[in-house]
């Protein structure tokens, strides 16, 4: 059965090339079946593998389908690898890639290009199970890019609207730069360590490269440059709060869920390597550390509920960044699954308030709604709750144990952890702010509005809000895979460290309810200040990030391409031209067709050779 | 001295060309028939062409210190001879309702080949000057042939005069050049300037009768600075007269300039290298910068010839330089491939006009491809021959003159032929391109009746050697060499 | 013999498609389909053939021109068979990207297409120099009449633009075989254009710089490379559809050819000396020129533009000169064979339906044409390098091979990764996203793709994806060739991690 | 007898040979042309004969004969070229012959 792992992405595919070929002939029900059916076989098909592969014992599986090029030494093959990681990762995909389908079927019910949508998702989980299940870099870059096109058609969805395009170009190109990055390091790696394999190339860069050498520095940078694209974090978080542009099934999976999450699995299956580079693995710590600082300032500005959402999922990946630059590897895997809970769960609730809205995504346009929307609410409380580390909801336990490592680490340990511990309390901020404003207060805009969830859409919510709440409690099977690494000791934490862990969040909470709900602060008060108001505009921005960008590299070359559109080449070819034209314009006036003339230059020529015959 | 009949015998192409005129000139007087004098010429020339053809293997002789009869100089009685036979045969439909007396044109033609002949026999100033005046004496006659006729619709009088009164001057110049170098060295005959039967009167002295003589041949062969005439009289000459000067013309004067300047060893003196280099980079690029944006096709091909004249001088040049006689061999081939080419680009425009009504604008040539696709492929082979693109005569040819050139290392004046040529691609793509497009049926081109039947013979016989040549150059490469070691 | 049969049914079904038009001026292309299309099959004896050890599958060597010891001689590796498939292949595409398209004087013009792939195959078999260069001007002149006549509105520029560019820098090769041949002369004392025997010419370096850089402008004139691109974009947006498929197809690629089999066995050291200033050259090409790219608002000069883009990769594989890097070239050889040939494909359907090329015309084409919107987005996917086709394999491969040549070039190159991604998207979103609004063309006639059309589109995905995921079965028939002349040459690794 | 030096003979020839030269070059009368032409080559009979008596042969002499002979031939086509060109034109003047050009 565990031979069997090449189903897994086989599933989708199937499913992805039967609703490509129909081309949007089928019926809307069995799109759907298809749809939803592959990734749950899938779902399925893991749930056995993994059963079996945990009870079996074995460390890790491998199973090699077919060699893929074999091009002298580089023999990258089609192989699938199996230890504990990835079949968390696998779990998570299929698992919440599941749900999400199924909310989706019912979400996507009214889109004329339904099967379309479906062809993508498929593609999409197809290519994150190839991304996690590869055994060497090379195949994983393959799912890497996959995951990334998939990324690109879904964000730009709804091609119609110019803006959205503009969005799901902006996600692909920024991600190919950090996706270049990691090309090349690939590239350095083949060359240094001669294998792509990555058990293989670990275990070379363990015994060849020294710890901090140049060599360990450079590929883990450049693999961390695939990572924060990837991942959105700095510098190239711009892209993720445009992708929100996609339809909201699509922010669940790809953008909360899953994708996002492939820049901390890389930097995980890579670890070994970044042990070989302290320096470059502290930065991966600062790198999460502002990440998640800067992600929490703009959330408390936005008014768009996807892009609150979409900055809190930039601020929990700095998490997990943070995580591991502390060396926490399973603790940021954990909060990655806990993540994928809790923030799928507000992503679908999210669609489903934007759904029942008609298509309204400013928070303040909306408010007092548990009533007219329950479910949707539930979800929000109890998303809210775990992302903001409320006591023993899934995330307080993974985000706890990030912080608790970096309060652990030697060095900057405790700056880190006080950032760490400041942007938990800008989460209970903005998650509760949200909250507040939408399910709170007085019921703005139409009060006949129903919620809109049928079965298949509260299904997924109300799974999702379980393990939001009790996915603390799961013991995440990756002991052996970062057993190496990371050194079990009993946690020597004060009392009064844990306890301002807990406080801080519900500080946070209470912060946003006095605020937003008991309105004892007023907003529009502290907006007055106009230092304030300027900060709010800079953090609404995204601290200027994108126009920075667009300043430093979309406008130049625009205008480059622009300035040389019709070839500066062709420009000079067409000046030979000119010169041959003028030539022959000239030398064609001596041709007078005046007898006399031409005598004159026989004579003339005579005279001129003669002279040059005999002075020469 | 002629002593006995078989001294006669290597003379037989030239007595036959002679007797041929001498009949047809017997038969207008008995009776004008243009029918019969033109068959007359045709099959005399015809009868010169296999005498010399035949006579190949085994003759090779001095007869009387005038002419040398060995294989190189039949090699070109073959050409020019057979050549002169297809003009015979082009001409004979163009002139076919001429206003006025048609037959004493194949009188002129034969003569003209006489002098031809005599020219590519020649070693001796003597002969050289009795060929050179008789065939020029012959061109002014063609060219202003069809002077009388109301209709004509060119200037032929006026290229008759031009062409009189520059090539009598560079006649005067070669005279004088030779009578500088007959005091140099005492004898008519070619003879090195270099070892001197007696005292000479100095380098400069000698540098400057050889650029006398070279001179006047380069107005004969169009070479830049001496090249002004070309269009001229090109344009203003009855289309068959052209493709004589052009073909005829040329190929024997060369011949002449080769065997002087080979046996004179004028290259020998540095300034008359650098001199004869700079008037073939000179001719290169003038010829095709001057025929770029031309629309007349004879002031094309006139132009082209002058650049063509150049890619022989480099050749020419590098003979000096190379061992062997590969610069020989190329200028051989090249001119049997320029003349191969050009009778039959001027041969194309001939058949679809006549006397009255030349069709010499390349703009006539629209759409000729759709309304005359093998009269249309012809010109466009031939063209492509003169681009020196592969498949045809004209690329071995320059393939012969790079190889040439490299042999002797002539950078620059490759250089320049690489430019020159690459300028040309242009002017002959715009009469190619003018073929292919959409036809406008407002041109009424010639339909050829009867008399035009053997032209497109002699055509589709061009066409076929153009393309042979071209493909399996094997034979005619192994004539060449065998003929190019008697230089 | 083989070859020569393979050439010959081109040639002989070329003058057969031009004598057929007098019967029916529907029957040339129903010849042309049937010659390209035994041609492939034919080939396919050669697919499975043993080679012997040296990799040649197949030789023939007859005397032809004595006198400079010119010889007919053909020869097939695994390196030509794998490009005469490509040629037949998009031979097929071509002649079905003509069937509807071309409705004049089609004779002539099957006639054309037919020896401009006999010439292309010519170039791919001749070992001997001087028959390369003839087959390499055979393939010019059909070329050229078929842009010139068949072109769109500025044909004769183009035509000529292409023509003069080629023939120049064919002369500059020309001579360079010349010099080569007689430096055999002088070194032998005889005369060879024999590529054997030229192989064994040694000569100073300055000269085999030169002789070298003969070659190479050539060669880099048609692949096209920067600065000899110039002719490319004209020639491609005016080309008729199939004249793209082919230029871009299977005429670039003779230049890639060229340089592979020609320019650098036969001047190693030269080459070796040039390589960084060649890949410097590729580099700019695939930056450049993905930049001026992304500025085109007429699709056939962008997708022009991109081809000299990806070309570069080539280029910068075969300098790199290493197992990668040339199995990385030869891949995007074919790939990009393949996708850029169907992308032309789509630019000529789309201009045959909407009788315009400019893309900001053009807007929101998904709904309206959702099959040819797929297969168009699939193209552009495969040509910005989307893992799983065959273009990732290529560009992957060869900048895997010059990283270990030159750390500096190929991080530069990488870039190029991205600007593709640029203007790929940028293509499907001016011409397929957005809202659909004709009013500035015509679109009575814009219908999605036909059955047909679908057929070759189809075959061309496979194909793609085929390489992408099992490119081993087409590395494979190139291996021995390049390992042999890997071999040759000696590795021209120059030191790793030196920079200019 | 003291001979004269050959470079005289030469140079007298030559002096002549230029003057027909720019006869030709500044005669705008086609009949002064043809006349100019005529002294060229007679300058270059000249200097055959002086050539020849360097050498003390016949050869230049028999030259000069053809010389004149050939002059009287290109003369004779010529004046038949003049009268068809005064039938034509009603004048003599060169310019009016360049109708063809460029």
């Amino acid at each position: 059965m565990q031979d069997l792992i090449w189903l897994l992405p086989t599933y989708p595919l199937l499913g992805f090339l039967s609703l490509v070929l129909t081309s949007g002939n089928l019926p809307k029900k069995v799109v759907g079946a298809i749809g939803a059916g592959s990734i749950g076989l899938s779902f399925l098909t893991a749930a056995v593998i993994a059963y079996q592969f945990l009870g079996s014992g074995e460390t890790h599986l491998v199973v090699e389908m077919w060699t893929w090029m074999a091009v002298g030494n580089f023999t990258p093959g089609f192989s699938f690898y199996l230890d504990g990681l990835a079949v968390v990762m696998m779990l998570i995909i299929t698992g919440v890639g599941f749900l999400i389908h199924l909310y989706s079927a019912g979400f996507m019910l009214d889109d004329p290009s339904y099967s379309r949508f479906f062809a993508y998702m498929n593609l999409f989980v197809a290519s994150m199970l190839v991304l996690v299940l590869a055994d060497n870099l090379l195949l994983l870059y393959l799912g890497w890019e996959g995951v990334g096109l998939c990324s690109y058609l879904l964000i730009g969805f709804w091609y119609e609207k110019p803006e959205n395009g503009y969005a799901a170009r902006k996600a692909f190109i920024t991600t190919r730069v950090g996706d270049t990055s990691m090309a090349i390091g690939l590239f350095l790696l083949f060359a240094e360590l001669g294998t792509l394999n990555i058990q293989e190339m670990l275990h070379a860069a363990e015994t060849q490269w020294a710890v901090g050498s140049g060599l360990a520095v450079a590929a883990s940078l450049l693999l961390l440059g695939g990572a924060v694209g990837k991942s959105a974090q700095l510098p190239l978080q711009t892209w993720l709060p445009d992708a929100m542009a996609g339809p909201t099934p699509i922010s669940a999976l790809i953008h909360a869920a899953t994708m996002v999450t492939a820049g901390v699995y890389l930097v995980a299956r890579t670890h070994v390597l970044f042990e070989l580079a302290p320096n470059v693995q502290l930065l991966l710590a600062w790198i999460g550390l502002i990440t998640l600082l800067m992600a929490g300032f703009t959330a408390m500005t936005q008014h768009d509920i996807k892009r609150i959402l979409a900055y809190s999922t930039i601020s929990q990946i700095g998490y997990m960044f943070l995580g591991l630059g502390v060396g926490a590897w399973s603790a940021s895997v954990f909060h990655l699954m806990t993540h994928a809970f809790f923030k799928a769960l507000l992503f679908l609730a999210a669609g489903t308030v934007i759904h029942s809205l008609h298509h309204e995504h400013s928070i303040f346009k909306m408010g007092g709604k548990r009533k007219q929307l329950p479910i949707a609410f539930a979800s929000f409380m109890i998303g809210s709750l775990a992302l903001a580390a409320f006591p023993f909801t899934s995330g307080y336990f993974s985000k706890d144990e990030i912080l608790i490592a970096a309060l652990e680490m030697e060095g900057p340990g405790m700056i880190l952890w006080l950032g760490g511990v400041l942007g938990a309390f800008l989460t209970g901020i903005y998650s509760f702010r949200l909250v507040f404003v939408v399910f709170f207060g007085e019921s703005k805009g139409h009060h006949e509005e129903k919620e809109v969830a049928g079965l298949s859409m509260a299904t997924p919510l109300i799974i999702l809000m379980v393990f939001a709440l009790f996915g603390g409690w799961i013991q995440i099977p990756v002991d052996a895979v970062f057993s190496h690494g990371e050194v079990h000791e009993e946690h020597h934490i004060s009392n009064l460290m844990h306890a301002i862990m807990i406080v801080v969040p519900l500080l946070g909470i209470g912060v946003s309810y006095l605020f937003f709900m008991s309105k004892t602060f007023s907003v529009e008060k502290l907006m007055a200040n106009p230092l304030a108001t300027r900060l709010h505009g800079f953090w609404f921005s995204g601290w200027g990030m994108d126009a920075l960008y667009s300043f430093l590299f979309v406008r130049p070359f625009v205008f480059l391409a622009q300035v040389n559109k019709n070839d500066l080449i062709d420009a000079v070819y067409a000046l030979l031209v000119e010169i041959t034209r003028v030539a022959h314009v000239m030398i064609a006036r001596t041709q007078t067709g005046q007898l006399r003339w031409y005598a004159l230059s026989i004579g003339g020529g005579v005279v001129l050779l003669i002279t040059l015959g005999v002075v020469l | 001295m002629i002593t006995s009949f078989n001294d006669l015998l290597p003379l037989m192409p030239l007595l036959i060309v002679t007797a041929t005129s001498v009949i047809a000139m017997l038969m207008i007087g008995i009776r004008r028939s243009y029918i019969t004098t033109g068959s007359i010429t045709i099959t005399g020339l015809l009868a010169a062409t296999l005498v010399a053809v035949s006579m190949m293997d085994w003759t090779n002789q001095q007869v009387t210190p005038l002419l040398i009869i060995d294989q190189y100089s039949l090699l070109f009685t073959v050409v020019v001879c057979a050549s002169a036979m297809v003009l015979a045969v082009l001409s004979f439909p163009y002139f076919f309702e001429l206003d006025d007396q048609r037959e004493e044109y194949f009188l002129l033609l034969t003569v003209a080949t006489i002098g031809a002949i005599v020219m590519v026999s020649s070693n001796h100033f003597v002969s050289t000057v009795l060929g050179l005046e008789t065939l020029s004496m012959s061109l002014y006659g063609m060219i202003a042939y069809p002077l009388h006729s109301a209709k004509s619709a060119k200037f032929p009088l006026e290229a008759a005069v031009k062409y009189l009164v520059l090539s009598a001057a560079a006649s005067g110049f070669i005279l004088f050049g030779m009578a500088l170098i007959y005091a140099q060295t005492g004898t008519l005959s070619f003879a090195s300037v270099t070892e001197l039967p007696a005292a000479g009167l100095g380098d400069s002295y000698t540098i400057i009768a050889l650029l006398m003589v070279v001179s006047g041949m380069a107005f004969k062969l169009s070479l830049a600075p001496f090249h002004m005439w070309t269009p001229d009289v090109y344009e203003g000459a009855p289309l068959p007269a052209t493709a004589y000067l052009a073909t005829i013309g040329k190929a024997a004067m060369f011949v002449v300039l080769l065997r002087f300047v080979q046996i004179s060893e004028a290259l020998s003196f540095d300034s008359m290298v650098t001199v004869l280099t700079l008037i073939a980079a000179a001719s290169m690029l003038a010829g095709n910068l001057l025929a770029l944006l031309q629309d007349n096709l004879k002031r094309i091909l006139a132009y082209s010839s002058i650049a063509h004249m150049g890619y022989l001088l480099l050749a020419l040049v590098a003979g000096h330089h190379v061992t062997g006689t590969i610069a020989v061999e190329a200028i051989t081939f090249y001119l049997i491939a320029y003349v191969i080419m050009s009778l039959g680009a001027f041969g194309v425009a001939s058949v679809i006009s006549s006397s009255e009504k030349e069709f010499d604008s390349i703009k006539e040539y629209r759409g000729l491809f759709w309304r005359n696709p093998l009269l249309a492929t012809t010109f466009i082979a031939m063209l492509l021959s003169l681009a020196g693109i592969p498949l045809t005569i004209g690329f071995i040819g320059k393939f012969y003159i790079f190889l040439s050139g490299i042999e002797a290392g002539l950078w620059v004046l490759l250089g320049v032929l690489v430019l020159g040529s690459g300028i040309g691609l242009y002017y002959y793509l715009r009469i190619i391109y003018r073929m292919f497009m959409p036809e406008k049926h407002s041109q009424p081109y010639r339909v050829g009746g009867v008399e035009s039947v053997s032209s497109y013979g002699v055509l589709a016989i061009l066409l076929f050697l153009l393309l042979l040549f071209g493909v399996y150059p094997a034979p005619i490469m192994s004539i060449v060499a065998t003929a190019s070691a008697y230089i | 013999m083989i070859l020569v049969v393979l050439i010959s049914i081109l040639f002989l079904g070329g003058v057969l498609a031009w004598l057929s038009e007098g019967l029916d001026s529907k029957f040339p292309r129903v010849v042309a389909l049937a010659a390209v299309v035994i041609d492939l099959l034919v080939m396919m004896v050669l697919v499975g053939a043993d080679a012997e050890g040296s990799g040649w599958i197949v030789q023939l060597n007859a005397q032809w021109i004595p006198r400079f010891g010119i010889s007919f001689h053909l020869a097939a590796d695994g390196l030509s068979v794998l490009m005469m498939l490509l040629t037949a292949f998009l031979g097929i595409i071509a002649v079905g990207s003509a069937w509807d398209e071309i409705t004049e004087r089609t004779g002539f013009f099957y006639f054309n297409l037919l020896w401009t792939l006999a010439g292309v195959i010519g170039v791919f078999t001749a070992l001997d120099l001087f028959l390369f260069f003839f087959f390499w001007e055979v393939m010019l002149i059909p070329m050229y009449f078929i842009i010139a006549i068949w072109g769109h509105e500025n044909k004769n520029y183009a035509a000529m633009k292409f023509f003069i560019f080629t023939q120049v820098t064919g002369m500059l090769m020309l001579i360079s075989i010349l010099a080569l041949a007689y430096f055999h002369y002088i070194q032998f004392g005889w005369f060879s254009f024999d590529y054997f025997d030229l192989l064994k010419v040694s000569t100073s370096s300055a000269i085999e710089m030169w002789i070298m850089l003969g070659f190479f402008i050539a060669f880099s004139t048609k692949l096209p490379s920067f600065p000899f691109h110039s002719w490319l974009p004209d020639a491609h947006s005016q080309a008729p559809t199939a004249g793209s498929v082919l230029l871009a197809g299977v005429l670039l690629k003779t230049g890639a050819y060229g340089l592979i089999r020609f320019a650098v066995p036969l001047f190693p050291e030269a080459s070796m000396q040039f390589a960084p200033f060649a890949m410097t050259l590729a580099v700019i090409s695939i930056l450049y020129c993905a930049k001026v790219a992304f500025a085109q608002t007429d699709i056939k000069r962008l997708i022009a533009y991109t081809s000299v883009s990806h070309m570069g990769f080539v280029m910068l594989g075969i300098y790199a000169w290493n197992e990668q890097a040339l199995q990385g070239a030869v891949m995007t050889m074919l790939a990009h064979g393949l996708s850029a040939a169907a992308l032309f494909m789509l630019a000529g359907g789309l201009q045959h339906r909407i009788h315009t090329r400019d893309m900001d015309h053009m807007g929101g084409f998904w709904p309206k044409v959702p099959r040819l919107s797929f297969v168009a987005l699939f193209f552009s996917i495969a040509a910005l390098g989307m893992p799983g086709l065959g273009n990732f394999v290529g560009e992957f491969l060869a900048l895997l091979g010059a990283f270990q040549a030159s750390i500096g070039l190929t991080v530069a190159a990488a870039f190029g990764l991205i600007f593709a991604s640029v203007y790929s998207l940028w293509v499907i979103q001016k011409v397929f996203h957005g809202v659909y609004r004709n009013s500035d063309f015509d679109d009575t006639h814009l219908h999605d793709l036909t059955r047909r059309e679908m057929f070759y589109f189809g075959a061309m995905m496979i194909g793609l994806i085929w390489m992408g995921m099992y490119p081993q079965s087409f590395l494979d028939m190139s291996s021995t060739t390049l390992t042999n002349l890997l071999n040759e040459t000696g590795q021209l690794l120059f030191a790793q991690g030196s920079e200019l | 007898m003291e001979s004269i030096p050959i470079e005289h003979g030469l140079i007298l020839a030559g002096i002549l040979f230029a003057l027909g030269l720019v006869g030709v070059l500044t005669r705008r009368n086609i009949v002064f042309v043809l006349m100019s032409l005529e002294i060229m080559i007679n300058a270059s009979g000249l200097a055959f004969i002086v050539a020849a008596s360097r050498w003390e042969h016949a050869d230049g002499q028999i030259m000069f004969l053809m010389i004149l002979t050939l002059a009287a031939a290109e003369v004779a086509v010529g004046l038949g070229l003049i009268i068809q060109m005064y039938r034509r034109y009603h004048t003599v003047d060169i310019n009016v012959l360049s109708q063809m050009k460029g």
